[in-house]
């Protein structure tokens, strides 16, 4: 546990480092990359063999008289703090050819200031065993990773995004302030070991508080309307981390809520179910939508958030219905989506913050051709598409294998499990769909084809450190694809400590797990063969190239290829009712028409929900309040001598 | 001889206002040094109060007392630096007034006596006017006004309270002094509808000093328009001290067996003062009334944390030294804001982050420490306050509570993001930022991380004494 | 031994049946129609052939062909054609093959995307859709059959105690699970009324509009591709169907491809007697025998207890 | 009303008739427009109300510290004050109360409904009170209540003054009618002279500025600070 504190130390040494060099660019960047992720190297290198051979450790501290800090580390804890150590120092090597703006020198440095923070406070996060604890690391995380969203406050939107996730950071922190102050109240205790002791019926209530708390953190629908604004304000190896790693805080928090309270009613795991579809399919069809690629990420993340939610509800009813195979297979499933999650939702936001760089834009309607102008993010980009639509060989599919699998075991429950098990099934098949439609937008209109605008055009490929981790992460999501086992026996010494999952036999599984990773090989070296096979067919054959094939028409410009708007429009529409597109079309008039626009928008309803029934009538309520200053003494003394006679009507 | 810390300010202050600019500087420094160090050898025991009388050591009491020293300090030496840049009619009459002005507040926190604290009180109004009235602009005059005659008002009905306390002393027939301690211990003697009426004129009068809605209509004019070293003394000293008279009464009537009866009118008047303040912040157009605004709804969190009781108690008590060191700090930063904009207006503002980088630090963080956010003590005041608030059963009242953090906090950073990272649209920079205005706030918001990692033993144990006399305490 | 000599058949004869169902059309259109093998001839005729690459292309437009190729093949590996045990079988492998099937999706999807044509965008994104749509109601049969089965392999459906058959206790059920499969077919293989291969204009084409671009021997490995896909879709077809059960072990074989030609047979006949769809009505289409088949899993959940 | 009648007959002592006095005073306040007026209107209720300890039965045996300080009360409440406000009425120009928020004959309405109130309240903690005299806490709740009405009803910032004054002056009242014991005699006098000290002058330098900023002492002038 000591080894834990040190990397902590480090870390937070290599943010300060940040501050205290931001005078010689080069060398900060590289004394705070290097100090950092020794840090966080110190921490997998305990956490690895700690959470194989299956160890818990507790260490706790006296603070302020009262109150303790409280740490502890069980197989969960030790799991997630994988993504936590393992991510950021990737991350962080990117941001050395991607922070390369000397004038902001003062503001990278706190960037790095911050970001040591945010990996500390995550580490904190999973490490905490009380209240207190927990929450001051979560209430760290939330600070520390505002700032690292306000990196380019200069643009409005920025600063509104900025704002947006400052709202739910802290009104999610206050429900869990709530939930965690009524456990208290039945406990008296701030430990986490005294939650199972509550009393059932206050279970599910503290449940749902804290399942909103965490879940804006973590971006479930309806309250993850800050991550498709804070991401694309994040510089992109910030947005790498939030949404890689940072989110996966708020699942951490559901689950770790859920193993304390214990609870025996089964309405738990439905509503975690339910909400993770509802999540997983509006949050990928927003994600089809979105022309931008970062907010086409943040949905993705929502999207996934919604995948790891419906495994947890898989394990969670698995517990509650005594079925322990489905229960064992859901949360493994969701813990191995987490750390594949992490590792290719980073890549792709790398891939992004690369495009963005060297492209300037984001907005894939500006882009274009660019997989010949950057081949190493484009490769990598692709892999790391192929692997979050969950497609094998590669790491996503492990994963929602073993949701799948989970889900399929509980296919004997009865009457409202086993329908909810079948819509869980068949929500994974449809996210997966509309995620390969999805990624395929992205690729096939940001990479490919030819680009749209001359900057897409004079794009070239990013800086040797952004290209390196992007390469490792798009190498380790095929490893992942197709060596599983010793992931999936990580994900499954993640949830031995769990009780209600301990006694399960995995053996079993581990076999049809060789038999997958045997299925990619084979995959693979079929493909290999044909392409060798395609390669001697065009031996000595005259390979002619020219445009492409026009359909007749014989001017074809860039302009004219397929829109991402157009790609995605019917399968948006199709959802139409949940997700409202918004369309302007001036017309064609006249004999001789002139100009013509049409344009089309999508709009969140989250969003426009919120505003409509919620902030609208709030902020026009407060302001028909306004009078009550109204500037005139005479009113001021009336509302004493008011106080007066309706405190004397309580005599 | 504690009463020392009431009268060495008192005659700096008259020798301050004769002395020249420079000099006057000099003596209020050393003045707040000397306060500080007094301060702390009573704290430590070394010297009693001589006309016990009149003057008793409380916990309480001397927790604030502390706190306003404290504070005090860094505000003068601060105010050095500002008065220099400002243009104010008379510079030894801010001298002058702040010394003397801490001397009553000193007393008000030493007043053991019900008619001595009220005189102290009263003579707070009395100190702070001038300071208020201290540009002489209209607005100045009009913020003056408006503070004098509500505060008056309010005083003068908590004279009526007194009255009716000694009223209730009559009724049951008790001859001791009228003072606090010798009142406790009689406390369940005394007439509990007189004690009551009289617990309500005190809690409208004092309250009303203390910036409870719906009296605290005078604070958001006095604080914007008052110098901000003045605000910042107002809001983390005058509030506090007004507060501890609150508390005076809610103790007596909680020894009488009445507790219930003013808990329940205290968390009233908080949640009420939270929900009034949130409705203010947001579309608030002038920095410091937001940060006046901020100060009303934490003295409601205050209140409501003394009444609810219990666990409560220790988060009111943590957060009301925690708010008094944020805050001061908050106002002092935004002196230099206004310094450098030449502007109390939100709009006039902006880029602070690039323009003002040490101040925007300070103002940045104190917004943090405000809003609850680690490492600053208000988290855990909060915490606790709510956490206190759920073991008590009141979830109705607390769910009102959190839905007013919630707002007050949407309301406030919108401005503060807007301040701090906004585009500004006419960069001219009156007065450049520089340490001697900047450190103080680093200071005090040092102060409330320290005190939230190292909490000394001898502060805590005076919380706890004096939480226990409300019946608080932090096993709940 | 068998396993592969049933493999290798398959995949020999998967160019020949396409050429019935061009037979069932011409006959019905009262004309002479290609020769059985006019397949193999195509096929001999790309493989010889250079190809042109438009300049818009990357390494992806060639992968796509490939990788689709690959992808259908693997179905063929694990999937028991001829009632003969497959060379591969092992609990889950459905989801890995249909996700497979994804991943050939997705380069084709993205070859297509590669040469900046509009129309191939456009072929793109309905394929993307309809394909997703399609996958609802194969993971609602899988479900089913798992639920009548507890497994999740295409041999195990088929064999053992619980194996399914459309003459056992469920035939009620699995009639509707045959009229949502077909559905399903047509729609993978982008068949009329989903799709219709023999149209004029581009852009009401789905399939091949996507592939226009592609030529030579690229050609030849999506035209293969789409075979393989198209016999595997009728293999599972027929295994539900199929209503004979021989002991001997290629009497049982050719049965089996009397009805998997049964099948193409009733394709061209569907594509003679009904147009193909306006894209709009498409996703009903397809949607219909979901609905079906999830009718049909809530059925069996009174019919199992 | 019937409690209210009798209350009114039992004039016997000097001191009803002071009270009397003051409730005219009061209602005189009330329905006077003149600044002049008001403020000599006050002089008189301030040497009314200083006086009232003096003929109250229980204050028969009264020490010399206590006739001191009864002495400076009168000092300050008939002369220093009204001198204070006579000499700040002078310097302004204006010298009546223009358009008040509540009209003089709706005023004088309230004040006749204050009397109530008070014979109300009176009446209701008759019970419980030590002394007996339902008038003086008449008087006194009627001079509060008018003195609070001042405050919210007049623009005139001079006015408001007054209506502290006035209210102040209820306090007293109050204090007066309250006390039993004599250790409770200094708690007000004390109190009520350091309240009248402290608000009268700061309102008194305040009253000067506003009238040497703006010309006019209207409060309405003073509602620039206000949040809508």
């Amino acid at each position: 546990m000591d080894t834990l504190f040190v990397s902590i130390a480090v870390i937070l040494a290599g943010g300060a480092a940040g501050l205290l060099f931001y005078r010689q660019f080069t060398l900060m960047k590289l004394v705070t990359i290097i100090t950092t992720s020794a840090g966080c190297g110190i921490g997998l290198y305990f956490v690895l063999p700690k959470l194989l051979q299956g160890t818990t450790a507790t260490v706790s501290y006296n603070w302020m008289h009262t109150l303790t800090l409280f740490f502890q580390l069980d197989s969960v804890s030790l799991f997630f703090l994988m993504p936590i150590f393992l991510i950021p120092p990737l991350t962080l090597v990117y941001s050395f050819h991607y922070l390369e703006n000397r004038e902001k020198r003062l503001r990278t440095g706190v960037n790095y200031f911050f970001f040591s923070i945010l990996i500390a406070s995550m580490a904190m996060v999973v490490m905490s065993a009380n209240m207190i604890t927990f929450l001051l690391a979560w209430e760290l995380m939330s600070i520390s990773s505002f700032f690292l969203v306000m990196y380019d406050y200069e643009s409005s939107e920025n600063r509104k995004a900025g704002y947006l996730y400052f709202i739910f950071a802290q009104g999610g922190a206050m429900l869990l302030f709530a939930a965690f102050a009524l456990v208290h109240s039945h406990s008296g205790s701030f430990d986490f070991n005294s939650f199972a002791a509550i009393p059932e019926q206050a279970k599910l209530l503290i449940f749902i508080l804290a399942f909103l708390g965490f879940g804006s953190k973590a971006g479930i629908f309806p309250l993850h309307i800050w991550l498709p604004k804070a991401h694309p304000a994040a510089p992109s190896h910030v947005s790498a981390i939030m949404s890689g790693v940072m989110i996966k805080m708020g699942i951490y928090g559901i689950f770790r809520m859920y193993l304390l309270l214990d609870p025996a009613t089964p309405v738990i795991g439905q509503i975690v179910l339910v909400t993770g579809m509802v999540t997983g399919i509006l949050g990928v069809v927003y994600a089809l939508a979105k022309q931008d690629i970062k907010q086409l990420l943040a949905y993705s993340s929502v999207e996934n958030i919604g995948i790891i939610l419906i495994g947890l509800g898989i394990g969670m009813m698995g517990v509650s219905g005594q079925n322990q195979a489905m229960a064992f297979f859901g949360f493994a499933g969701a813990f191995l989506h987490v750390f594949n999650h992490s590792i290719f939702k980073s890549l792709l936001f790398m891939g992004a913050g690369s495009v963005l760089h060297k492209a300037k834009s984001k907005n894939i309607e500006e882009l274009g051709g660019l997989m010949k102008r950057m081949p190493v993010t484009g490769r990598s980009f692709l892999v790391g598409s192929v692997a979050i639509s969950g497609l094998p060989p590669f790491s996503g599919f492990i994963g929602e294998f073993l949701i799948y699998y989970g889900a399929f075991q509980g296919l004997t429950g009865e009457k409202l499990p086993f329908i909810l098990t079948v819509l869980a099934i068949i929500s994974l098949a449809v996210i997966g769909g509309m995620a390969s439609a999805c990624f395929t937008k992205v690729v096939g209109l940001a990479f490919l084809g030819e680009p749209r605008t001359e900057q897409a055009d004079n794009a070239s490929e990013s800086g040797i450190a952004m290209g390196a981790v992007m390469s490792i992460m798009a190498l380790s999501c095929l490893l992942i694809g197709v060596l599983p086992e010793p992931f999936v026996r990580l994900a499954f010494s993640g949830i031995q400590d769990i009780t209600a999952v301990s006694s399960f036999n995995s053996d079993s599984f581990l076999l049809i797990v060789r038999h997958l990773s045997k299925t990619a090989m084979l995959f693979i070296a079929i493909f290999i063969a044909v392409s060798l096979f395609r390669k001697i067919l065009y031996l000595k054959k005259e390979i002619g190239s020219g445009s492409t094939w026009g359909c007749g028409f014989t001017q074809p410009t860039v302009r004219m290829q397929y829109t991402g708007t157009s790609y995605a429009y019917e399968m948006v529409e199709f959802f139409k009712p949940f997700v409202p597109i918004k369309n302007a079309y001036t017309g064609v008039k006249k004999i001789f028409p002139g100009k013509t626009t049409w344009q089309s928008e999508v709009t969140d309803i989250a969003e426009t929900g919120y505003q409509r029934y919620l902030t609208t009538p709030l902020l026009s309520f407060i302001t028909k309040l306004k009078w009550i200053q109204h500037g005139h003494i005479q009113l001021y003394i009336g509302y004493i001598i008011v106080a007066i006679i309706v405190l004397l009507l309580f005599l | 001889m504690l009463e020392l810390t009431t009268i060495i300010p008192f005659f700096a202050g008259i020798i301050a206002i004769f002395m020249p600019v420079r000099v006057g500087r000099g003596i209020l420094v050393l003045t707040a040094l000397l306060h500080l160090q007094l301060t702390v050898m009573g704290w430590l025991g070394k010297i009693t109060p001589a006309f016990p009388e009149y003057f008793a050591v409380t916990d309480e009491g001397m927790l604030i007392l502390l706190v306003t020293s404290f504070v005090f300090l860094f505000i003068s030496i601060y105010a050095v630096s500002y008065m220099s840049e400002t243009e104010i009619s008379s510079e030894p009459i801010y001298t002058g007034c702040t010394l003397f002005f801490l001397s009553t507040m000193t007393m008000v926190t030493m007043a053991d006596h019900i008619i001595m604290l009220w005189i102290a009180i009263e003579a707070t109004t009395l100190m702070s006017a001038p300071l208020i009235f201290l540009h002489r602009s209209k607005t100045a005059l009009e913020a003056t006004w408006k503070y004098v005659m509500i505060c008056s008002v309010g005083i003068a009905l908590a004279l009526l309270g007194c009255f009716f306390v000694v009223m209730s002393m009559d009724l049951g027939g008790i001859h001791v002094p009228i003072t606090f301690s010798s009142l406790g211990t009689v406390a369940d003697k005394l007439d509990p509808v007189w004690l009551k009426a009289g617990f309500i004129f005190l809690v409208i009068g004092y309250g009303t000093k203390m910036g409870l809605a719906p009296m605290h209509t005078w604070l958001p004019d006095a604080h914007s328009e008052a110098p901000s070293p003045a605000s910042a003394l107002l809001s983390g000293a005058l509030l506090n001290c007004a507060f501890l008279g609150v508390y005076r009464c809610h103790q007596l009537l909680y020894q009488a067996g009445l507790g219930d009866f003013s808990s329940n009118i205290l968390v009233g008047f908080g949640l009420f003062s939270m929900l009034i303040a949130a409705i203010f912040i947001f579309h608030q157009t002038g920095y410091k009334r937001m940060l006046a605004y901020s100060s009303i709804e934490n003295m409601g969190i205050i209140a409501f944390g003394i009444g609810i009781g219990g666990l409560a108690t220790y988060g009111a008590m943590l957060h009301l030294i925690h708010h008094s060191l944020i805050k001061s700090s908050l106002f002092l930063s935004s002196g230099n804001v206004l310094l450098g904009y030449g502007s109390k207006l939100v709009n006039k503002t902006g880029n602070m982050a690039k323009l003002f980088p040490k101040t925007f630090t300070a103002f940045f963080a104190g917004f943090a420490g405000i809003s609850g956010f680690p490492p600053f003590g208000i988290f855990i005041s909060e915490l606790l306050i709510i956490m206190g608030a759920f073991q008590q059963g009141r979830s109705v009242v607390v769910s009102i509570f959190i839905f007013a953090l919630i707002l007050v906090f949407a309301g406030a950073s919108r401005l503060v993001t807007k301040m701090c990272f906004a585009p500004c649209e006419n960069p001219e920079i009156l007065v450049k930022e520089n340490w001697a205005r900047t450190l103080p706030s680093f200071a005090l918001l040092a102060a409330s991380l320290i005190l939230c990692i190292w909490l000394p033993d001898s502060i805590y144990e005076t919380i706890i004494s004096a939480i226990a006399t409300i019946g608080g305490s932090v096993n709940g | 031994m068998e396993s592969v000599l049933a493999f290798c058949f398959a995949v020999a004869i998967a160019p020949l049946l396409p050429a019935v169902i061009q037979k069932t059309k011409a006959y019905f259109a009262g004309k002479q129609g290609p020769p059985l093998l006019i397949n193999y001839y195509t096929m001999i005729k790309l493989f010889k052939k250079g190809s042109v690459y438009s300049t818009s292309t990357s390494f992806v437009f060639k992968l796509g062909p490939v990788v689709g190729f690959s992808t259908s093949l693997m179905m063929l590996l694990y999937f028991p054609m001829a009632e003969v045990a497959p060379i591969f079988s092992f609990h889950g492998d459905v989801l890995i093959l249909f996700y497979l099937m994804g991943l050939g999706r997705f380069f084709t999807i993205l070859a297509a995307l590669d040469t900046a044509s509009p129309f191939e965008g456009m072929g793109a994104a309905r394929e993307a859709f309809f394909s997703t749509l399609a996958e609802m109601t194969i993971f609602a049969i899988l479900i089913l059959f798992f639920k009548l089965t507890g497994s999740l392999s295409f041999y195990e459906f088929f064999s053992g105690d619980q194996a399914i058959d459309l003459m056992g206790e469920y035939s009620a059920l699995l009639i509707l699970v045959v009229v949502g499969l077909y559905v399903v077919m047509l729609t993978e293989n982008s068949r009329v009324p989903v799709d219709d291969p023999a149209t004029h204009l581009e852009l009401t084409m789905i399939h091949e509009a996507m592939i226009l671009d592609h030529s030579g021997p690229d050609l030849a490995l999506i035209e293969m591709g789409a075979w393989f896909k198209l016999l595997f879709y009728s293999g599972f077809l027929a295994r539900l169907i199929d209503p004979f059960h021989a002991e001997n072990v290629i009497v049982n074989g050719l049965l089996f491809y009397a009805v998997v030609t049964f099948i193409y047979i009733s394709i061209g006949v569907v594509e003679s007697i009904t147009a193909r769809y306006k894209m709009p009505q498409v996703p009903k289409f397809i949607l219909t025998p979901f609905i079906l088949v999830f009718f049909v899993i809530i059925l069996s959940m009174g019919v199992m207890q | 009303m019937i409690e209210l009648s009798s209350a009114f007959f039992s004039i016997n002592h000097l001191s009803d008739a002071l009270m009397s006095l003051t409730i005219l005073s009061v209602l005189m306040s009330l329905g006077s427009n003149r600044l002049m007026a008001l403020v000599k209107i006050m002089a008189f209720q301030g040497i009314v109300v200083s006086l009232t300890p003096l003929f109250l039965e229980h204050h028969e045996s009264m020490n010399f510290s206590s006739i001191i300080l009864l002495l400076i009360m009168l000092f300050i409440k008939g002369m220093l004050i009204p001198g204070f406000m006579y000499a700040a009425v002078k310097k302004i120009k204006i010298r009546r109360e223009v358009e008040p928020i509540i009209g003089y004959h709706a005023s004088l309405f309230a004040g006749l409904l204050f009397i109530l109130l008070g014979a109300f309240i009176a009446n209701r903690l008759h019970i419980s009170l030590p002394v007996e005299n339902d008038l003086l806490l008449i008087t006194a709740i009627t001079t509060l209540s008018a003195g609070l009405f001042l405050l919210m009803s007049r623009r005139k910032a001079i006015t408001q003054v007054i209506g502290y004054l006035m209210m102040e002056n209820g306090i007293y009242l109050i204090g007066t009618a309250l006390a039993k014991e004599t250790h409770t005699m200094y708690v007000v006098e004390f109190g009520v002279l350091l309240d009248l000290l402290v608000g009268i002058m700061i309102m008194g330098i305040v009253l000067h500025n506003i009238n040497s900023s703006y010309n006019d002492v209207d409060t309405a002038l003073l509602g620039q600070l206000k949040d809508n």
